[in-house]
């Protein structure tokens, strides 16, 4: 497990997130069909499909922030729906975050993190408990700010944070929605995973993997 | 899952290409980005009005480009948002230089993607006005939920706006009719049955052989309540009880009735649900003076129907009297 | 069986009265015998053209009375042809001195009622002609059956009659023209689900979740063959395959292409039946120069569609173009 | 069993007809929509209860041919599709027939169900073994052509022409069908019984009951 992340890292994240995208549609598109309009695996699928096909365009010496952008800008522009405005911004907003530097440290990665968050909060308004990829997105950056203050390094951080996420999404079961179409359910969204946050998970996962895989 | 399609991948693309051809007289489509514009879009000076959204509502929105309706119409995937840059490439198609409306459908996703598009054609110099319709009384409790949802009274809305904009209102005005006529409208609706997204292969909820949904969404969502199937009457009078709590009559005001299809229900069922509808307005002391029913806001292959009842004014009623010439609303040329 | 009705018995009443409401600045309804007339009927001196058959197939054919088509509809039960009686009353009604057109679709029932109706107004002094239409090609051997049905092209039959009517023509040539077209349109349809009678309660038919039914009728009567699910567009290879061989084209000719859905498929899957099927004619050297896609001649709730294709000349066209005035076709007015 | 009948046993006739028709609605129902159009039931109980409403209006003096006369011009009016034309010239054509006699005996009677069936064939022209009524109507006819030659009274022919109906009904099973909607499934229609040949079954079978009991 390495302390830091660099370029090579934010690749094979972005790949093996398409990759497990690709796997989990038809969960992601099950999900979404019981509490909303059935379409966030493949929303989520076809926009890392496009990202994948875009990271040919990135230069040899791309930083992390390039390769963070142009994530940003092709969900932005593939995806469509709720996730892809609100995944556009994270990605937008971390990639700002991390600026021009070739490597993340685990403060620099938390800054990110938190920048993510707060991207989704500005566009969605969510807040935690609503039943939204928020309650994936702050427990991971809490975990991500208590890997920080123990000293762990960008690898153990990044398993911090994809744990809390998975453990947040199974946490939206219980939840009634307040944002999102869920929200029209009332009590009958109870019993349910929320799509974005199983989404979310899968994704900060992936970042865990990339990070121990290329460490 | 039983559909007239090849890849569920193309669907859109296939049936805007169709559509396209089939209209050729009204619009014509971009395929990439994927939008239908008017087919003498931009009309210099007029303002440009453009609406999207998933498809699978047909035919919203493309069926109501043309004369004195929207310039563009901008469809996403089945059921979900278009990304902002087509939305962006056909606001620069329609404008005209008097500015563009965008008239949005309240699902985060359709206004977080306008939303973007809007500033992105900003920063290149159009001025954009955005409009969200949110006519679904079936929302009861918008501070918990993400908002009433916008259904078939945006039908409605581009009609009336779409007539302003023909006559040569500007870009305030335009916006101002459109909110007036979304602050007007209410709609509920019933399903009977679910539908089949192309890409989920699957119904997109379930309901009993005996179960309707009351207040149902466009996509599906479900709505205020599932109870069991009752006469059309008693769910009309459910439907429109809703509707006229929320937003009263006093007698001798006048109304549009909208009786709108969810897809798969057939004609005689809409004209029985207008029959009722019509019989308690009257009861109600309201003055039906405007009808329309008819498939026009869809959940695919969805049975079900909405009643939206928009209260009119003298203004209003010229405004949706005035000439229009799309694919699906014509009348007057 | 899960439908927007009140009494199963009721649906066509309650249908009819609600249709004549909600359309009456272009018909008003008679309830006792059943029938749909235009406001201004009878017109002294103009062909009269009634059309007429079992419900269930709406627009067809109450939607298609008014300015420039049909005079009267008459609507049977559902699926079931009218009665002589209220077909008397209709031709009465439309009676303007100058005789009345009936477009009898060719099933049975309908063909012996009418026959009944136009000896019973004959024998009170009006002139009544009849045309037969069957443009079904589905049915291959009509020494062995019933004989070609008459399905969606009846509309392009009502529509072009009905311009014919309006701008005078006596009632020889009017019968001629609408001869004319049924002797120039074929259709053939597929059907991918059936649908439920009110009164059976059941479906019509069934059909496997992978198999769909090339040729149905327009009741649900099988067709050519039931075969697995295919591609659209291999589909529609079939269906304008049929109806190419049973009526050949010249390069260069002229038709028009009409998409008709059975009442439960949505816009998006219409319109992709139209692109291929506009392929594939360009393909053939045939010019499309108009085009229909909607649900024009439905099966209730049935989900397929059907394609017509009529050999237009400039006489034809020009029928075609002129003003309609009708709840579900409309132009030029 | 009685050598002749007269109005009573034709209103009974109608009656019982009703009756019958109203009990196998589904029946009839069932059958047309195997190989038609699911309306057959519904057509023939709602003309025959119409048919029911209008007894009433006959005069007590009314002969045979009045009742057989009111009951084809109120299925004419009331039943639609193509068994109402049907049904309706065949009790015009049998009311001719039996004219303004108070009572018909077999030999009358043979007369009067030939008329029907002749009127039947020349609205449909349908023939025998079209798989349509008149593979009902045709053996019965012949029974009571047999019934006559045997020297029969009316009861006993109207018993052979409903066995020889119910018979032929049957006996539709295996064809292919050349008239009527069922000519458009070919091979399809084999298996399925006729509706109309068994809705004529059930109507002369009623007319043998009623015989039976006006006895
Ligand atoms: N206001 C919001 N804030 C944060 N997340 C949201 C919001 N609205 C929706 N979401 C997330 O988006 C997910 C749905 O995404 P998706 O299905 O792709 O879009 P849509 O709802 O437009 O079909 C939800 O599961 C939820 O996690
Ligand atoms: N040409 C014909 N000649 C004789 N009988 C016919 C003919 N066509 C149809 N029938 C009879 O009519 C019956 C169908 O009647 P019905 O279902 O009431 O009418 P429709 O077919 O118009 O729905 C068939 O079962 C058949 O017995
Ligand atoms: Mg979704
Ligand atoms: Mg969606
Ligand atoms: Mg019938
Ligand atoms: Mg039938």
């Amino acid at each position: 497990m390495s302390g830091t992340v660099d370029a090579a890292w934010a690749r094979n994240w972005i790949t093996s997130a398409a990759e497990v995208l690709a796997e989990h549609r038809v969960e992601l598109i099950n999900l979404d069909r019981e509490i909303g309009d059935g379409d966030h695996g493949e929303n989520m699928d076809r926009g890392f499909q496009a990202v994948l096909e875009r990271m040919g365009e990135l230069p040899a010496d791309a930083t992390p922030g390039d390769v963070l952008k142009i994530v940003a800008t092709t969900l932005i522009s593939t995806v469509g729906g709720a996730a892809g405005p609100l995944y556009g911004t994270a990605f937008l907003k971390a990639a700002l975050s991390a600026g021009a530097a070739p490597e993340l440290d685990a403060p620099a990665l938390l800054a990110a993190l938190t920048a993510a968050r707060d991207g989704i909060v500005l566009r969605g308004k969510a807040e935690l408990g609503d039943k939204t990829m928020i309650d994936a997105w702050t427990p991971a950056v809490d975990a991500a700010a208590a890997a920080v203050a123990a000293g762990s390094g960008a690898s153990e951080l990044l398993d911090a944070a994809a744990g809390a996420a998975e453990a947040g999404a199974v946490a939206t079961e219980p939840l009634v929605a307040r944002k999102g179409r869920a929200s029209y359910l009332g009590e009958r969204a109870v019993g349910h995973r929320d799509p974005g946050a199983q989404s979310s998970a899968l994704l900060l996962r992936a970042a865990a993997t990339a990070a121990g895989a290329s460490s | 899952m039983k559909k007239l399609i090849n890849d569920p991948k193309n669907v859109v693309v296939e049936a805007v290409s169709g559509f396209a051809q089939a209209h050729s007289d009204i619009v014509r489509a971009e395929l990439d980005p994927v939008f239908v514009v008017r087919a003498d879009a931009p009309r210099p000076g007029k303002v440009g009005i453009v609406s999207g959204g998933g498809s699978g509502h047909e035919p919203l929105h493309a069926g109501f480009v043309g004369f004195g309706m929207l310039d563009a119409a901008v469809p996403g995937p089945v059921f979900t948002s278009p990304t902002p840059d087509p939305i962006v490439a056909a606001t620069k198609a329609v404008d005209g230089g008097a500015g563009v409306l965008h008239i949005v459908k309240n699902y985060t996703g359709d206004v977080l993607n306008f939303e973007t598009a809007a500033d992105l054609a900003g920063a290149e110099g159009i001025e954009v006005v955005s409009v969200i319709v949110d006519d679904d009384v079936a929302v009861k409790d918008s501070l918990y939920t993400a908002g009433r949802r916008g259904v078939a009274g945006t039908v409605l809305v581009e009609k009336i706006a779409g007539a302003a904009a023909e006559r040569g209102d500007n870009l305030a005005a335009v916006a101002a009719v459109a909110a007036t006529v979304n602050s007007r409208v209410r709609t509920m609706g019933v399903a009977l049955t679910p539908c089949v997204v192309p890409h989920a292969g699957e119904p997109s909820f379930t309901l009993a052989d005996d179960e309707i949904e009351i207040g149902i969404g466009i996509h599906g969502e479900p709505g205020r309540e599932r109870i069991k199937l009752e006469p059309a009457d008693a769910i009309v009078d459910r439907l429109l009880g809703a509707i006229l709590e929320d937003m009263p009559f006093a007698a001798g005001e006048e109304a549009l009735l909208l009786v709108n299809g969810m897809g798969g229900t057939p004609q005689v069922e809409l004209y029985i649900v207008y029959r009722r509808a019509a019989e308690l307005l009257a009861e109600r002391g309201v003055r039906v003076t405007r009808s329309l029913v008819g498939n026009f806001t869809t959940s695919l292959e969805m049975q079900g129907a909405s009643i939206s009842v928009l209260k009119l004014d003298a203004e209003l009623t010229t405004l949706w009297d005035a000439p229009v010439q799309t694919a699906a609303l014509r009348w007057g040329r």
